[in-house]
């Protein structure tokens, strides 16, 4: 059970959160191509070290964030309100 | 429609040990009124406490910073229309009154915060929860809203959840009582 | 030819018995050449039986196996060494009775006793849309003439007599998918009996030997990586190894090397945990899958019950264990089997899991020329090891990609075509 | 029988007052209050207390702890336990495990004069033809030889046990003396400690000492006793260190429960197990009656039992030093006093039952019953390895040491280094005042940053330099094995003569050996047999211990139960408001994810039918409802729902579909305008969490400008649906401030007013069944009151309640599908007939190139209504849809029941598109592998296509 730190609620244990995976940007579905869209979809870069990711404070303040994650390690740090 | 009973999901009467060390009631009737509005609303200012605080109003009612931007408040049994209105509604805010949404109980004693350490893996030291502290987490996997708020002089815990999980949570609370010698009442389900 | 090297025979056990004679080495540790035909990255189940086919099938011998560790030490040697058919896309059932019927055959092709237990197995269902897509897996495995039915919770406790079968439980028993043909196989006899017969037929196995790029010219990428290029070989901890062909079979960890290919994935890594308890006399004859509870439990010949559950919810290279898993693990096996409140946990593993949209794997060409993908296998890699080996052999030595693993390339995501396990995936093993 | 309990030692832990009746194999003993199974017995003069795993040796005692491989034994219905640990009780029925048919006659020791061919792997290869016979015969017998206790399936614990979570700032697993210094020192620095000792009381190896020991001990237990800062766990286990300081400790001494898991954040964890003594490897080393040091000094001193009357001693330290003391002061004649400082050795032990004879090294055989070894220890490792740590082998002492710990755990004690108690304690203070340290910081930060939190007094306390003094490595000699071969793994019966010939054949590195020769893998997991594998392996191969590296110690540290993993069942079970109600008018109960709802009243085609007739009231509260406010919201339906909503009048309701980004089905349900900035959204029973998540994602993070506030409101509102012909005149009855008349209230309108005398009540004119209807969400404190009052008012009208099953049968005439049963995990909108209401000339909705490239295919399956041309065939729901005769298969039937309603069959099914006409001929085959024709229908709806009864 990793601690995960929540930019409102302070350090939480990761049972009271949703891993929500790295983070990616949307593209715009107006404009982009069926490429770009499912590179969006299914791609995932999958480090082995520190990554961006978000969780969403699902027992706790409901409030999705970011934090960055070894996860070679599971260290964290610099979490981020969305 | 005062001839109208208002009807808990507990079933169930009071619960505690003979010794007092732990007690469990029912407060399911409490009015219970929640607040969103955004920073720099009147509301936002007027309401006053930080999200995890509390602060008991002049008109008896408990504020309660449940979440960045939200608060929940407390007052006794019928006054949720009195409630909502003291809540100056002027730019984005919102209210919702949600006494019917959620159960509601309270645990009380010496061994109050032992009992919920068996079933809520929040740390409840008093530094951490300290009498006022409102927070949220899961408690025997339902996800509960806490305040603790000691009573006549001693630790309590307003504990409150959605009204389907509210048998399920009473129920559970009173059987991890029972180490403490509390005696389930005849009848109750544990699952 | 002789698939394997030296005879193994009860002959043979004796004879050694009596003379105190030592046995032959199973594979060499082999001095690594400057160039091979094929490298493959990942001396797990996948990459020895890629290796095997190569030689056994297509005559192709010149090929190292790397690995930095040791042999089958990832999860080729971490899983519940369960297998079946009995999937739900017609897809996915030809393609895993194939390698059923290669995990049949093995102990002999192989002359090495991987102790292929066929013991049935049953993948029980609590609620009715549990039990509506049994019976959907069931019609598609009985239309491709598989071994496959739905039965009730009288003939569940036939099958395994240990389970509650109580209706007022919180996770009634209403049925199971039996499917007799389900087993489990000695995991690492198999990674074994590979790497000999692979080591026979001339391959090299280089263990303690890690991949920290592969060689690309002509692609759009940088370094001549990625789309249109050509692969050359791979740089290693011990050197450098050209080759016109690299396959990826590098299970969690093969976004790592498909990167440096230049070839993105649709894969994330999550660890697959699984324990083992103290042994007692046996008593559960088949194998048991609940998807509802997230739980798949088998007992060895050695007594042991051996569980194994859904992926970790967190991605993580950390293969350490959580104590969580084994908490639900014990809840869960426990509404299934009361009676065993008392035997005890020995130990929890992990390993890792390349985790795909589809929960079906990634295999064959890619938009590098000579670089070749078996990943994404996620939870399923054991029971898919021989035929994906078997089928990699062939997509390597033809260029093409072989018919059984058409469905499974990695354009489907680019075309939109995923592959409908994911409805079948919730109930697991 | 024998006695062997001596006079009265001085720091002897049994209770001769107290004696304990119990039996073992079926046999009467008694043992006394404080004496572990092990004691007793060997106090009553048992000497073999099981046969081995593999080869059916007799075996004894050997280290008289937890960890002794030799004395798994059956109590009661309880398998496997550590007769070496657990307390007598008064009754306990004992026997020994894994013998047949006795434990002095076992047929399985024949085992033993074919041993030469069982060599390790030996089953690898052979029984390999013919290969039925592997079926059916070598599977069979290899089975008979599992070790281990039996399953008593009559009793179940299950439920029993108890778990907690604690929050100490220092976690100290080891309470000995240096445990206990570090955990008196960190309370001391103001630090929250729990203490937890594997052993019935704290003290460690001074339990078993001399007299020095024993005052020492009673300083420190004062101290600890009297600090209100310690909580202290005995007979307890710290069984695990996971990510960021999550501590598994197992307690086994509580009063509620047989056991409890304690799950721990600690602030730091200091590690203090001291050492585990280690086996010798020499032929005979498993012979009832070769004991280490550590266990006759247990034996002697905590139980006052004499261990054996002629012993000989091999020693390479002061502690096998003080047993030969121990050994003489109880009475035990020292035949030869051995020091393997010297060189001195010992090479073989002959007898079966127990030992007879020992060959020494310098070639005498001296006649003995007990062979004491002092030859060394195993630093047992295992939480900092879970901690990352990779210890590092230290070829001058002999063991391994830790290496390289995070900041949070730190190890004092004899696993770091050796001391007298002073030093010891001295040792454990530093780590205590340090870790407390850390922990004090690790909570100021806590404070912090954390919103309920009282706000820390005074700055963060200063960092403490790690100063401390290493504790001594003393020289040791590498005693690992003999000039002859033996046991290395007892559990396991894996020799080292197996080690040698399984590293010839390749397995070579240490885990390819453990997992072809199952060294290390049995119970003892690695305690015992771990660093004398590894010396093996060195040796096999003319390497350094230092290059051969170590198997890896996973959790858990000491085995736990299933059933304390387990603990209390927590399983939350949602219920309305209602199902008390339904319950006790006979509703079937169906469990439906977290809620348990009525499946039916006892009659659900005539609950169906009376719908059809009359009027039904069904209890659909597990809906998901989100009340979703501010001026946004429409923009937010826009984005979340494939059509429409910008134009949404105040008082209209529309139904809506949802997609994921992949284009996939995902949700459904109506969403109605209350007033301005006012909507209430019904989403799938099932989905309500998964909707509610997703729309505060894609407000918090992708539209933050947007404003709207969501509330889920799914237990406030309990559901009702009203539906029947004749449900109007029941809603007159009780509705006031609405007008129901079909022109004021049209089908798809939502209006908010009292019923039955309740205020606050949403009524939408919406539903499943395809009948008029009105759907009523009614304030849950009050929903019995109104369901009362519809019953009452509707009696003269037929009303009767209806369950899930009822409706499902209802919509199903109506054709209306259910997300995830007749849609799956590739379902894509046009595929579940959305045609018209997806709008594909939207800027921004969920899955939109999806959407559009789904549009343009012509090859995605399409969800159909089918009837059987036998009207009287009702297929099961998943038959498939095949191609004529062929086993190709084009589609399935998703849904399928006997409709009251037309008296013929009805089924809604995923087709081919090339079957999806109206018209098409489709072939169902049926589970009894019948083929049967069927007929694709023009609508989805089976009843009122039009829709006159439902818009009545």
């Amino acid at each position: 059970m990793i601690v995960v730190n929540c930019p409102h609620c302070g350090p939480r244990n990761s049972s009271d959160l949703r891993p929500c995976g790295e983070v990616t940007s949307r593209p715009d579905p107006a404009t982009a191509s069926l490429s770009e869209w499912r590179t969006y979809l299914y791609m995932r870069e999958n480090p082995s070290g520190w990554v961006t990711e978000a969780w969403y404070c699902r027992s706790g303040c409901r409030r999705y964030f970011t934090i960055e994650r070894n996860t070679a390690t599971n260290e964290t740090r610099r979490s981020e309100a969305s | 429609m005062p001839d109208i009973e208002f009807k808990s999901p507990i079933a169930h009467g009071p619960v505690s040990a003979p010794d007092g060390s732990v007690s469990l009631e029912d407060e399911t009737s409490t009015t219970k009124v929640v607040v969103r509005a955004a920073t720099g609303t009147a509301a936002a200012a007027d309401l006053g406490v930080p999200y995890g605080q509390s602060r008991l109003r002049a008109d008896g009612t408990l504020v309660c910073g449940t979440r960045p931007g939200e608060w929940t408040l407390f007052a006794a049994a019928g006054r949720a229309t009195e409630v909502a209105a003291s809540v100056d509604t002027d730019g984005f805010v919102n209210v919702v009154d949600v006494t019917h949404g959620r159960a509601m109980m309270r645990v009380s004693g010496p061994k109050a915060t032992a009992m919920l350490a068996k079933v809520c893996d929040i740390d409840l030291t008093d530094d951490m929860a300290p009498d006022g502290a409102v927070f949220s987490g899961s408690v025997a996997k339902v996800t509960c809203d806490l305040l603790r708020s000691d009573w006549r002089g001693e630790v309590s815990y307003l504990i409150s959840c959605e009204r389907s999980f509210g048998n399920y949570l009473f129920a559970t609370l009173a059987d991890a009582s029972t180490e403490f010698g509390a005696e389930l009442p005849t009848g109750l389900d544990i699952h | 030819m002789a698939r394997h090297g030296y005879t193994y025979s009860a002959g043979k056990l004796i004879k050694h018995g009596l003379t105190r004679g030592d046995w032959p080495r199973m594979w060499r540790r082999p001095e690594a050449r400057s160039s091979y035909d094929v490298v493959i990255v990942g001396g797990g189940l996948h990459g020895l039986a890629t290796a095997y086919y190569l030689a056994a099938d297509h005559g192709m011998t010149n090929i190292a196996v790397l690995d930095k560790g040791y042999l089958g030490g990832g999860g080729s040697g971490r899983n519940t060494a369960i297998v079946r058919s009995n999937y739900l896309t017609p897809e996915g059932v030809a393609f895993y009775d194939r390698s059923l019927a290669l995990y049949n055959s093995m102990t002999q092709e192989l002359n090495l006793n991987v102790m292929f237990s066929r013991r049935g197995h049953l993948t029980l269902a609590h609620t009715d849309s549990a039990l509506r897509t049994m019976h959907w897996r069931a019609e598609v495995n009985k239309l491709q003439g598989i071994d496959s039915s739905v039965i009730d919770p009288q003939e569940v406790k036939k099958e395994a007599p240990s389970l509650d079968i109580s209706a007022d439980t919180r996770y009634p028993i209403l049925g199971a998918l039996f499917h007799p043909p389900g087993g489990i196989v000695r995991h690492d006899a198999v990674v074994w009996g590979y790497a000999r017969a692979a080591d026979h037929l001339g391959v090299h196995m280089l263990q303690e030997t890690e991949v920290l790029d592969i060689l690309c010219e002509g692609g759009e990428g940088p370094d001549g990586k990625g789309t249109g290029g050509r692969v050359t070989g791979v740089r290693t901890n011990r050197g450098d190894i050209s080759a016109p062909a690299v396959v990826n079979c590098t299970a969690g960890w093969a976004s790592l090397i498909s990167n440096m290919a230049g070839v993105p994935l649709p894969i994330t890594t999550h660890p697959l945990q699984a324990a083992v308890t103290e042994p007692c006399k046996v008593f559960l004859p088949t194998v048991v899958v609940s998807g509802s509870l997230h739980v798949y439990v088998s007992q060895t010949d050695r007594g042991e019950l051996v569980f194994g559950a859904s992926v970790d919810p967190v991605g993580t290279y950390r293969v350490n264990g959580t104590l969580e898993f084994t908490e639900e693990l014990a809840g869960h096996v426990l509404e299934l089997m009361p009676g065993i409140s008392k035997m005890r946990l020995m130990r929890q593993w992990s390993g890792l899991c390349d985790m795909t949209p589809d929960y079906s794997p990634v295999m064959g060409t890619t938009q590098v020329d000579g670089y070749f993908v078996d990943v994404g296998w996620g939870t399923y890699g054991f029971k898919a090891g021989p035929v994906a080996g078997e089928t990699m052999a062939e997509t390597i030595a033809t260029g093409r990609d072989a018919d059984l693993i058409a469905p499974f390339t990695i354009n489907r995501f680019t075309e939109g075509d995923l592959v409908g396990e994911k409805g079948a995936a919730a109930v697991g093993h | 029988m024998t006695h062997n309990r001596l006079p009265v030692r001085p720091g002897e832990v049994i209770d001769r007052e107290t004696s304990l009746a119990f039996t073992w194999n079926g046999r009467p003993h008694t043992g006394l209050r404080g004496d572990t199974i092990a004691s007793a017995l060997a106090a009553d003069g048992v000497e073999v207390f099981a046969r081995s795993m593999k080869y059916k040796r007799r075996r004894g005692i050997m280290t008289a702890d937890h960890w002794d491989p030799n004395l798994s034994v059956q109590v009661g219905d309880e398998p496997n336990v550590r007769a070496g640990s657990r307390r007598l009780v008064a009754g306990m029925e004992v026997s020994a495990q894994n013998v047949w048919p006795s434990l002095k006659f076992d047929i399985g020791a024949a085992n033993q004069l074919v041993g030469r061919f069982l060599s390790p792997g030996f089953y690898y290869k052979t029984f390999m033809r013919p290969k039925w016979l592997w079926h059916h015969l070598y599977q069979t017998i290899l089975r008979r030889f599992a070790p281990g206790g039996r399953i008593h399936w009559e009793t179940s614990t299950h439920g029993a046990y108890d778990k907690r979570y604690a929050h100490p700032d220092v976690l100290v697993a080891g309470g000995g003396p240096a445990g206990m210094g570090a955990a008196i020192a960190a309370a001391e620095a103001g630090a929250s400690v729990m203490l937890v000792e594997h052993e019935p009381e704290l003290g460690g190896h001074l339990r078993w000492g001399d007299a020095e020991d024993l005052t020492a001990l009673a300083d420190l237990l004062a101290a600890v006793q009297s600090h209100p800062g310690i909580e202290v766990l005995v007979d307890s286990t710290v069984t695990g260190r996971y990510d960021h300081n999550w501590i598994a400790v197992m307690q086994r001494s509580h009063e509620v429960a047989p056991e409890r898991l304690i799950k721990a954040r600690a602030g730091s964890l200091v590690v203090a197990p001291g050492l585990i003594e280690r086996p010798y490897v020499f032929a005979g080393n498993d012979t009832p009656g070769v004991m280490l040091s550590g266990a006759v000094r247990r034996l002697i001193n905590l139980w006052a039992v004499k261990p054996g009357s002629r012993a000989v001693v091999l020693s390479a330290n002061p502690e096998g030093d003080a047993a030969i003391a121990d050994l003489e002061a109880a009475g035990v004649e020292i035949v030869a006093a051995l020091d393997a400082r010297v060189g001195e050795d010992i090479v073989e032990v002959e007898g079966r039952g127990r030992v007879r004879r020992a060959v020494l090294g310098d070639g005498r055989t001296v006649a003995a019953d007990l062979v004491v070894l002092g030859t060394g220890w195993t630093a047992p490792t295992s939480l900092l390895n879970m901690a990352g740590d990779r210890p590092v082998y230290d070829p001058t002492a002999a063991r391994y040491f830790p290496n390289q710990l995070p900041d949070n755990v730190l190890a004092t004690g004899g696993i770091t280094g050796n001391g007298s108690t002073v030093e010891l304690v001295a040792h454990g203070s530093a780590t205590g005042t340090l870790a407390a340290n850390r922990a004090l910081r690790n909570r100021h930060e806590r404070r912090s940053s954390t919103a309920r939190a009282r706000s820390p007094e005074g700055p963060m306390p200063e960092s403490l330099q790690d100063t401390r003094v290493p504790l001594a490595r003393t020289p040791h000699p590498e005693c690992y094995r003999s000039s002859s071969h033996g046991m290395v793994d007892f559990s396991e019966d894996v020799s080292s003569k197996d080690l040698f010939q399984a590293s010839g054949e390749g397995f070579d590195s240490i885990e390819l050996m453990k997992r072809y020769t199952t060294a290390t893998m049995g119970p003892s997991q690695g305690k015992l047999e771990t660093v004398n594998a590894a010396a093996v392996l060195a040796e096999a191969r003319s390497m350094d211990m230092v290059d051969i590296g170590t198997t890896v110690w996973r959790p858990p540290f000491a085995p736990i139960s299933l059933g304390a993993l387990a603990g209390r069942i927590f399983e939350p079970i949602r219920r309305s408001a209602l199902q008390d109600w339904h319950e006790a008018h006979g509703a079937s109960p169906l469990l439906a994810g977290q809620w348990v709802r009525p499946d039916h009243y006892g009659d659900p085609v005539g609950e169906a039918r009376n719908v059809r007739e009359n009027v039904g009231i069904i209890d659909v509260t597990p809906l998901g409802k989100l009340d979703l406010r501010g001026p946004d919201v429409a923009k937010l339906l826009e984005l979340v729902y494939v059509n429409r909503w910008q134009k949404l009048e105040i008082g209209r309701v529309r139904y809506g579909t949802m997609v994921a980004e992949d284009g996939v089905v995902s949700d459904d349900g109506v969403t109605g305008r209350l007033g301005e900035d006012h909507y209430l959204m019904t989403t799938t029973s099932s989905g309500a969490g998964a909707v509610w998540e997703m729309l505060e994602d894609y407000l918090q993070t992708y539209r933050p400008e947007w404003n709207v506030h969501v509330t889920a409101v799914t237990g406030g509102l309990t559901s009702i649906n009203v539906a029947g012909p004749r449900c109007r005149d029941l809603l007159l009855r009780l509705v006031e401030d609405v007008d129901l008349s079909p022109e004021a209230f049209p089908y798809f309108h939502v209006r908010r007013g009292r019923v039955a005398g309740v205020s606050g009540c949403i009524i939408w004119r919406i539903g499943f069944t395809g009948e008029l209807s009105y759907e009523l969400h009614v304030p849950s404190g009050h929903a019995l009151h109104v369901w009362e009052s519809l019953i009452a008012n509707g009696e003269d009208l037929g009303i009767r309640p209806f369950g899930v099953e009822s409706q499902r049968i209802l919509r199903l005439e109506k054709g209306h599908y259910i997300v995830g049963q007749d849609t799956d995990g590739l379902t894509k909108a046009p595929s579940a007939g959305l045609g018209g209401l997806v709008k594909l000339d939207k800027h921004d909705t969920l899955g939109l190139p999806e959407l559009r490239a789904s549009y343009a295919r012509t090859d995605l399956p399409v969800l159909v209504a089918i009837q059987t041309d036998d009207p009287e065939i009702v297929p099961m729901e998943a038959d498939q849809i095949v191609d004529g005769d062929s086993n190709r298969i084009l589609g399935r039937i998703t849904s399928s029941r006997m409709s009251p309603t037309l008296g013929r069959s009805v089924c809604l099914g995923q087709v081919d598109p090339s079957l999806a006409a109206a018209g098409s001929k489709v072939t169902i085959l049926l589970v009894n592998g019948h083929r049967v024709s069927g007929t694709v229908q023009e609508h989805h709806a089976h009843v009122d296509p039009e829709g006159v009864r439902q818009n009545a």
